[in-house]
This record gives C-alpha cells, structure tokens and sequence, in this order.
C-alpha cells in the first residue's frame, strides 16, 4: 500500500449522481486485486479530517490508469465530482483484501451487486470472464441511476432490477435470482446491508463472498472502527484490513 | 538539530509520538516508515479482558475532526503481551503502553502486568476514555478518583506513569493537581471531547454508541488553553495533543507548556504525518528564530519556576 | 411551510436568530436585509455600566472556528437603551436582550431596566461569558450561584428570562437542573468554549486577553451533545447554537432538542447567512421528509415526556 | 456595502511574497472611495470563518475593476495567491471610510507608506496628483519587497527607503521626512504601526490622516474586534467602520 497523487483523467456523470472518474497510477493497477478499494483524501487544508473509501472498479495495467465509480452522497464526493482533467487527488491504496478469483475455472458464477455496490463486480467481472461463465444480476433505486450495463454484457449475462421497475425487472435482485435454476458454483455480492443480507439468507447452499462497507478511519486496521461480527472471530474482523471481502458464510449482518 | 527530550524517566530522541488509538500496535504503519524514527510510540488502551468495543458506526467526521467511540476494542492485557507486543520488540522507540479499566483493581491488574514488559517504557492512564459507560471516565472528571486510581498505579509500576487528562471538566488544574499529589510522573492532555452528530435522514445519532470523543484540529485551541493553564501550576512533564497536524503545531503545543507531543486524527489524513513532523520540525523551529527545543521551552512566557 | 415556534411565552415566525454578541444592535446587518425576516434577534450584551472591553487583538481565526475575547465591550444599559432600542422599534421582530455583569446586583439591575423596555421580548442572561475576569462566568460553572442569579432575575422580569449555559463544564445538566428549579423560562446553549491560540513569531497568545471563547463549526458536536443531553432532562424551551452555518445544521440542532437557533459565527463569513437560512429552510426541511418543525420535535427519540 | 462574487482577471506576483490581483466588480468601482478596503472570503466549506481585509489600491470605474496588493502573511493570503484568471472570489465592501480628498487643490500633500500599508496611498496618491502637489514617501523591508515606485513616480515625487539600505533610502520613512524642508498641507499614512507612530510623532504639527489595521470578525461594525483608543470618544472607535482612516491627532497607538 501507498500514499500517490493522482492525476484526473476523466471524471463524468454516467447516471444520475453517479461519477466515473479515471486516475493514472503508477503502482496500484500492477498491485491491486478486484475488491480493494483506495482511500481518497477530501478537499485542501484541514476541515475533511477522514478520506473516503471508494472501491477500485477497473485497472489498465498497460497504460497505468484506475477507474472509480461513485455516486454523490454528502461533502466528500461532491467534492470528488467537481474535480477537473489535471487535477490531483491524493489517494492511498490499494487497500483491504480482494476476491480470490484465481481458482475459479470453467465455473458457473453469480454476480450480484446494487447501487454504489455495483463498481467492485465489474472487474471481477471481466477477470472471471475470462475462464468462466458469468452471470450478473444488478439492482438500482430507478432507471436514471443504472449504469454500466453495456459494460457488464460485455463479459456476463446481465440483469438489470430496479425497485421501482422503471427499468429492467421490476423489483429486487433476489427477485431476479429466484427465477434462475442454474445450478451457480460461488456468488460474489456487493451492496447495501440490506440486500447483502437477503442474498446471504437466498443462496445459504453455496459458499459465497460478500464486500462489505462500514464507516472508516484509518482504513488500514490500525484504528478500529470499522470491525464486523464474523462467526469464527468475535468483533476482531477488521473491514478495511480482513474485508473488504469476506466470506458470507461467516459475516454476521 | 537534537530534537532529543527528556520526560522526567522517559528520554525520546524527539518530542513526537502517535496518539493512543490512532495507530494500533504499530504494525500497520510499518508498512509505511521506518517507527524506530518516532520519538515514542503510544499503543492502543489495553484493559484486563479483551473488549469488543461499541456496536458500528463507530466514527463520523465532523469539521475539521471526527467522532470516535471505538469503546476500547482491545484483545486484553495479556493478548497484546502475547500477540503485539513482540512486534514491537524489533524496534529501539520506546513504547508508551495505554492502561484503561472500569475498575480501580482493573487498572491495577492492566497496569501491573504492563509495566513489568521490558519493552513497555512508561504507562500512559486514560482516565479520561468518554465512549464506554465503564470506561473510566468517572475517574477522570473526580479529583478524589483521579488521586486514588493514579496512586494505586503508581504502587504497582516501576516504569513512569503519565495521567492521560479529560478536557470535560470544569476545572482541569484541579485533577491535574490531585494526580501530581498522588505521585504521577507526567500528564497527557488532552483526550477527546464529548461531542454527538445526528443523521437527518435516520434521525438518529451517526454514532451507534449515540456520543463520540471529538478530536482533530477542531479542539486545537481547547488542548493548548489546557496545558497552558496546567503549565502554569507545575513542573510534571506534558504529552502535549489535541489536532496537531503542522510542524507549527508542534512549536505551539511546546510553548503553551507541553514537553512532547502525540499526533492522533492527522495520522487517518496523512499516515506519513509522524515522520514528516520529525522531518520538518527543524527547519520550522529555524524559521521562529529557535535555534533548540529547550529555546521553546524557556521562551513559554510562563513557566511555574520563572513567574507563578 | 408554517415555520412558527413557540419559545414558552415568546412567539417567533421562524426558529432562526443572530446570536448574540454577533449581529450588534442590528443595525449594521439591516444594510444587508430587512431584520423583520428574523424570527428574533439577541442583541449585543448589556452591563451596568458601560464597558470598554479587552486590549486587542480580540478575535483569531482557527480551524472551523474562532475565538474572541471582546469583553462585555458596549455602552452599558442606559446607553443601549438610549441610543440603541429606537432603531429596533421601527422592526417587529422580538428583541432577546442578554445580560452580563460581574455581581448578581448588576444582573439584576441590568435585567430590570431592560425588561422594562417594550422592544424586549425576553431576557437571555448570560453567566457564561469566559472573555472577562468579571464576567459571570463563575455564575454558569458553579450551580448553586446559577440557582441564584436566575431567581433575582425572574423576581424583577416580567419577560421571559432564557439562561445562557456554559460549555465549560463536567456536567451542563446539573447547571440546566438548577436554573430550571430557579424559575428560567428557557435556556439558550451554548455559549463559547474557553481557547487559546499562540503565535509563533512572537511566542505570545494571539489574543490580549490571553484565552478566549471557541466559537463556530468546531464546537458544532459539542452543542449537539450539550442540547441533547439536557433534552432528555427537561421540557423548558432550548435555544440552541454553537458552529450553525446551514439549514441543514438548524434541523439537526431541533433534532437534538433545540427549538430555534442562533447563528453567531457564520455572520461573520456570509452576513446574508440568517436570512439564507429562513428561505432554506422549508425546503431543506422537506428534502428530509418533514412538513413543518413540529415534526421534528416529534421524531427527537429522546423527549423526555416519552421515553424518560 | 454590497457583497459579490468576483472574477480574478489577473494575480500576479510584483515583488517578494506580494501579488497584486485584479478583480471584476460590478458595483465597488462606482461606489468606493480611496482608502476603503474590501473583506475577503478564504476557501471552499467551513475551515476558514473569518474573511481577510484587504485595502483597494486602485478602481477602474470604466472597465468595472477593482485592484488589490496584498502580502502572503498566512493561509488567507496564501489562498488567495493561488487563485488564477477566472477563479471566483466572494467580496463584502466596499467598507470603512476612505480618505476624505475633495477639499484639497494646490495643496503641498505628503504620503507615507510602508509595506503593505503602501496599497491604500495608491489610489489615494492618483486622485491626490490631479489638483496638488504630491510627494510620496514608501518604506520596504528591503529591495526584493518593494513594488509600485513606477506607478507612484506617475503622480508623485517617489523616494523609496529600505529598512537594510538595500535599495533607495537607507533606513525608515521618517529618516526620508527629516531631510524634507518642504511645507506640507496634510499627510496621509498607512503601514505598521511603529511606522505610524514614528510619523505621528514627527508630524505632530500638521492635521494628517492615519490607516490603521486590525484583526477584524464581521468587518462592518458588529462585533467590536477591532476597536482602536481614540482621544475624543474612549473605546468606542471601530477601525472597520469608523475607520480604517482616523485622524492622526486623536488616534492613541
Ligand atoms: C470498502 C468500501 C468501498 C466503497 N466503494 C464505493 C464505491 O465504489 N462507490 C461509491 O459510490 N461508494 C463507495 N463506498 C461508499 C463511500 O465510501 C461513501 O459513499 C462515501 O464515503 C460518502 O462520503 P461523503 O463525504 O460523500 O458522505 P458523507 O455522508 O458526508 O460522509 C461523512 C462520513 O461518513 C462516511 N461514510 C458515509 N457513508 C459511508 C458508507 N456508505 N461507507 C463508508 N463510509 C461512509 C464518509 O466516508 C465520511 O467519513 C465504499 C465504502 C467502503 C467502506
Ligand atoms: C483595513 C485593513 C486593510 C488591509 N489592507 C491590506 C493590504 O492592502 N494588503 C495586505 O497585504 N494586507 C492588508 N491588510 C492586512 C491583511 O488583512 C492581513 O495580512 C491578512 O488578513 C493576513 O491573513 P492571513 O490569513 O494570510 O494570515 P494569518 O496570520 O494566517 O491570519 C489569521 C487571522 O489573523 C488576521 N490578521 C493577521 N494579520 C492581520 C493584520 N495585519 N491585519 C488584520 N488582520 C490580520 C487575519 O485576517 C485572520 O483572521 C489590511 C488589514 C486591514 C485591517
Ligand atoms: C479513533 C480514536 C481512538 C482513540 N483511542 C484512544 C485510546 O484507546 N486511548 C486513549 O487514551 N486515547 C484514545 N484516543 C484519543 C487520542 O489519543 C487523542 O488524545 C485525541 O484524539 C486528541 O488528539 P488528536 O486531535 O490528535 O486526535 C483515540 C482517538 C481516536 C481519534
Ligand atoms: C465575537 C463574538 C461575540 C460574542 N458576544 C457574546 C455576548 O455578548 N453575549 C453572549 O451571550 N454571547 C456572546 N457570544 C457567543 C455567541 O452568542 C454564541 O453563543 C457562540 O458564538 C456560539 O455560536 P456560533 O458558533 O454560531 O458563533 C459571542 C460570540 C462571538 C463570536
Ligand atoms: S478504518 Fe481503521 S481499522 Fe478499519
Ligand atoms: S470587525 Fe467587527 S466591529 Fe470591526
């Protein structure tokens, strides 16, 4: 893990709140792993004391640049979307652990993610694509906040639910993946508390990972602030440092 | 420029050290720097049993600082023996060991088992920890408390032992007072301030535990009016913090009275801020015309020897 | 939006004021806007006499705040009366006169003559005032003196009497508690926390006075926590302040206990700042699913008549 | 007073740690007098509360600009040396009195300036030269400081002098007055206040005007931060609106 300044690339609006921001980096695409995220330092001086964990959700090793994805929700990533080309964000990274995808051959695969959830499963997805087949069920409030999906076609079967059916099938991804009988190897999960909690209860057959997020201070495990219950290790699993990424069998939401 | 201090027993070969909390057993910011820079190091409060803390949230940002109510997770006194502590025992910084309990025999036991580690160079009592119901705190905001739980420390340890003092009272001379009677060492001031923010959208506290101690450079000028005031009444070496996060800070924290310094929240902002204060600090005190910290130290316009 | 509160005796359109000590005698800011949008205005402090105040520099900035240590400076009593009040008839906005003094006499003396005046709609009797050796300030930290001096002052208003609680304290519910039983028709909290600032060049407090009252954003948590603790204690009427500077801040202050606010600080950055909030406030208040401010009181989880 | 969001046109740096920024205004050109200041806001969010004053060194009626000269003392100024064309910069002014000019035609005026006390004299010096006569004194810390001799010598006989005789006069601005056998009208001065009180003293004989400075909360006469003595009126002048101008005979420094 490192502390760089980061050159913005491009930073655009591709849903409503939702920004796709690309940033060179001259280490973290050869280290990162899909899931890790990278800790983004807010504003100038001193009134934003804490960063901001935003998840990794695409690398370009070959031309050193990283991609985020991430919707506007209070000072600090409005702040993110007003960034320019050429201006310098300071971010450390890559951080947490990543999915351990490497196993994974000739298999069948569930993707599933909502909302803000969403960016992490992308590179996953386009890594499992390669020796795998994927599926892809994604969940949005509505139809302005989709994004990605063309993306995702590119390298899984995609679904797309939103809550109010303005898009797509109208309802819940677990609605969406209730009427699958494919018979999936693993999941891989990233979205709110709640539907986390609903796919965890959905696929119990399988064993399955889930990215969790959970308010931050240091985000390299030294502050404890953003532990999780974890069946085997009671209160000592650290989000930032065990997790992102942890195994849905043991996380208790 | 020697930047070395001396805290009564504890010498450090210069005056900054991470803050209680912020920075775990040290293990993870190895990965960024080399700790044997670090002046001293003050590890996570350790209690008699492991604790696993307060129910998530557990911090918020606030204007320049932060909420924390961590509720002093720590794998008890005998883990970080077992489990930390050698890690630590590959580096020549000395390492403050901070003693936290709901008790009075639990600060003993924690204390006792602490002091007697080699590795462990002086004993930091938080008596002063606002996010837990049994964390203490009683002990911090009563003088008589403060008097008993210092002294029965000091009974116990061979190594020195700073007071870790609450800004929450109305009168912090007063507990200071009662702490340096009962034989403290040294003070560290400040710990954090109740603080509380609530979530329009739930409606609710963002912190799960509902109040947080507020740190960061928000309450920089509640901590140096604190050691200032205390300054005034004694000799007893200060561990000087409270939103330190300039080398400038660092000069203001020593002219208002402290004797070393602990950086905490900056450390989430910048986890190179420990080192790049080490590296900083002498050409800043150049540029204020100190040519040693002991300058700093003879130019505080009030020190209890020269004018009180 | 019907923005309306009712403070006890004292009716305002809308829950937001300038604090006082931070908006002068009004006349200033009414070359900014018309004053009669106010829901109230708490004009400068009133002593017995006139007072000239502390030596500058009076004020420093510091992160997300400020502090100063004016002094009590103003033209003292007959002098706010004489040459200050005949502007403020021209408005219909109630007028919140606070009152300072060294002894409880001048409390008093200064509270009668201004109840007396028709413009003054309430008293706000400040006892917590860190910036002057003779401030009151002993009045707010010490309970039984806070018993006191509200009750002299209730026996001679016929206004409202609303008392200023300081934050320098280990326990605000007690001096809450106390006042409460002396008669206090509601409290206004909180006033600044005592700081310090030094200034490297000269190794000297930026601020003559030495110490001086933390204000702004910075002690926004401290507020919350303070007003949401005394919530849960009592019914009396809460004006509530300290680091105000959105609509957003205003609902989370009712949200915590408050009824209407004040504003200081924030003038001083936007002097549009209350205004801005009055015609925010309806909408911001509608961004987070509620239709009028009495909701807001409603969905506090902690008023006493329900869960305590 | 107005408040106002401005267009920085130009910043640029005129001597050692000291820029001069020139600003669109719509309303202050028309309506400021020599001597005013303007109250300057720092930063984006929370962290800086309290605004900078800054004096007008000249106004351009016709084009609708104002410019200012100030020194990097701190982080105010320091942000503000970062601004480029086209930045925005929220303005309250034009505020405090100015000097009162009018009444003056033929008369033998004498300006001393110091430091960054020298912006103010600037415009005043300008409209001063139109119908007297105008020698202009400017005291610099030493030669990389000092800025505006040219645009001085335009109106005004200009001696220059250096605390460390690095450039022009060695020694201060009342060495420089000393050697004037000159009968002066008036003097209006601004600058430190050991130089003020150096030239009150010094000048005792004649009615002049003194611009002082102090640390300033709400700027407009609110908040009384920045009273100053005042022989006639005990405590009771403030320097932002009574002032900045006072005269020097009832000014106690
Ligand atoms: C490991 C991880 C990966 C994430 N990846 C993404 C992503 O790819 N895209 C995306 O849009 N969001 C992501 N989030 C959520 C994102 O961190 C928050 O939306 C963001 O911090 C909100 O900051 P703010 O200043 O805009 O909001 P504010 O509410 O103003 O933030 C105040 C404070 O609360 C914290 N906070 C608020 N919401 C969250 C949250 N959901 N999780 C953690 N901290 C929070 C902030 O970090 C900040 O410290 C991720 C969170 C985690 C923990
Ligand atoms: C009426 C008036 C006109 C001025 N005109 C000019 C000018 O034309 N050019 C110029 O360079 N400077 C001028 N000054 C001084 C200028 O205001 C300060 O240098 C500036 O505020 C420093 O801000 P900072 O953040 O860089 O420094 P910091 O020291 O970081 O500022 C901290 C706080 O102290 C205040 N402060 C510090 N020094 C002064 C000072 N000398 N006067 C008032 N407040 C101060 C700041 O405003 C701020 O609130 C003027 C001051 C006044 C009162
Ligand atoms: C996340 C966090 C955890 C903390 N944990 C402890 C602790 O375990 N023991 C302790 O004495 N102080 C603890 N503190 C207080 C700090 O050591 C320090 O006194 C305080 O934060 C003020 O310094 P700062 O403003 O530099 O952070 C903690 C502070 C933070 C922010
Ligand atoms: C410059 C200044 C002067 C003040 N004067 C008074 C005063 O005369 N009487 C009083 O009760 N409070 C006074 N206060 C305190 C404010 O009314 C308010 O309680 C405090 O500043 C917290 O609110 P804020 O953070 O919005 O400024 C003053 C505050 C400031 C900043
Ligand atoms: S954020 Fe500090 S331990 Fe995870
Ligand atoms: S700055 Fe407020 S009165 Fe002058």
């Amino acid at each position: 893990m490192i502390q760089e300044q980061m050159t913005v690339i491009k930073n655009r609006l591709i849903a409503l709140d939702t920004f796709e921001m690309v940033l060179t980096s001259e280490t973290i695409p050869q280290r990162a792993n899909s899931g890790q995220f990278i800790h983004v330092e807010i504003g100038e001086g001193n009134e934003h004391m804490l960063r901001r964990p935003i998840s990794i959700a695409d690398l370009d090793e070959e031309k050193g640049l990283i991609t985020i994805i991430y919707k506007v929700m209070g000072e600090g990533t409005k702040w993110l979307s007003k960034r320019e080309e050429f201006n310098v964000v300071n971010v450390l990274g890559p951080l947490g652990n990543g999915f351990d995808l490497d196993h994974h051959v000739g298999d069948n695969i569930l993707i599933v993610g909502g909302g803000v959830g969403v960016p992490p499963l992308y590179h996953v997805t386009k890594r499992l694509s390669q020796h795998n087949n994927v599926t892809a069920v994604l969940g949005f409030q509505s139809k302005e906040f989709v994004f990605y999906e063309q993306q995702f076609s590119q390298y899984a079967t995609t679904y797309i639910a939103t809550d109010d059916g303005s898009y797509g099938h109208s309802g819940i991804v677990t609605d969406v993946i209730n009427q699958f009988d494919e018979p999936f190897t693993t999941f891989y999960a990233c979205g709110p508390n709640g539907m986390l909690k609903a796919v965890q209860n959905q696929l119990t057959h399988l064993e399955g990972y889930l990215s969790l997020e959970e308010r931050m201070g240091c985000g390299i495990g030294a502050c404890f602030a953003c532990v999780c219950e974890y069946r085997s290790k009671k209160g000592y699993v650290k989000i930032c440092q065990d997790g992102p990424v942890l195994k849905a069998s043991e996380v208790l939401l | 420029m020697n930047l070395a201090v001396s805290l009564g027993g504890l010498e450090l070969k210069n005056p900054i050290m991470p803050a209680s909390g912020c920075f775990g057993f040290g293990k993870e910011f190895s990965q960024f720097y080399d700790l044997n820079t670090l002046g001293a190091i003050a590890i996570k409060a350790a209690t008699g049993e492991a604790r696993y803390g307060n129910t998530t949230p557990r911090v918020a940002e606030t204007s320049s600082g932060m909420l924390n109510a961590i509720g002093l997770q720590n794998p008890g006194v005998d883990g970080i023996i077992e489990h930390e502590l050698p890690f630590l025992e590959n580096y020549e910084t000395p390492i403050i060991a901070n003693i936290a309990g709901s008790t009075l025999e639990e600060y003993v036991h924690v204390a006792e088992k602490m002091a007697k580690e080699q590795v462990i160079k002086a004993l930091e009592l938080n008596i002063s920890c606002p996010n837990v119901k049994e964390g203490g705190v009683q002990f911090g905001t009563d003088p008589q408390l403060a008097y008993e739980v210092t002294s029965a420390v000091k009974s116990v340890s061979s190594k020195p032992v700073f007071v870790k003092l609450s800004p929450n009272v109305t009168n912090v001379i007063q507990i200071a007072e009662a702490v340096e009677n009962a034989g403290a060492d040294g003070l560290a001031m400040i710990n954090t301030l109740t603080g509380m923010r609530l979530d329009l959208h739930s409606r609710q506290p963002v912190i799960a535990n509902q109040t947080g101690g507020l740190s960061g450079p928000a309450i920089k000028p509640i901590a140096i009016r604190m050691i200032h005031e205390v300054r005034k009444q004694t000799n007893l070496p200060i561990i000087g913090m409270g939103g330190i996060s300039s080398a400038e800070d660092v000069i203001e924290f020593l002219l208002a009275g402290a004797d070393a310094v602990a950086v905490g929240t900056a450390n989430f902002k910048d986890p190179f801020i420990c080192q790049k204060l080490i590296n900083e600090l002498p050409n800043t005190l150049g540029n204020y015309q100190f040519n040693s910290i002991q300058e700093v130290r003879e130019s505080r316009c009030h020190n209890p020897s020269i004018s009180l």
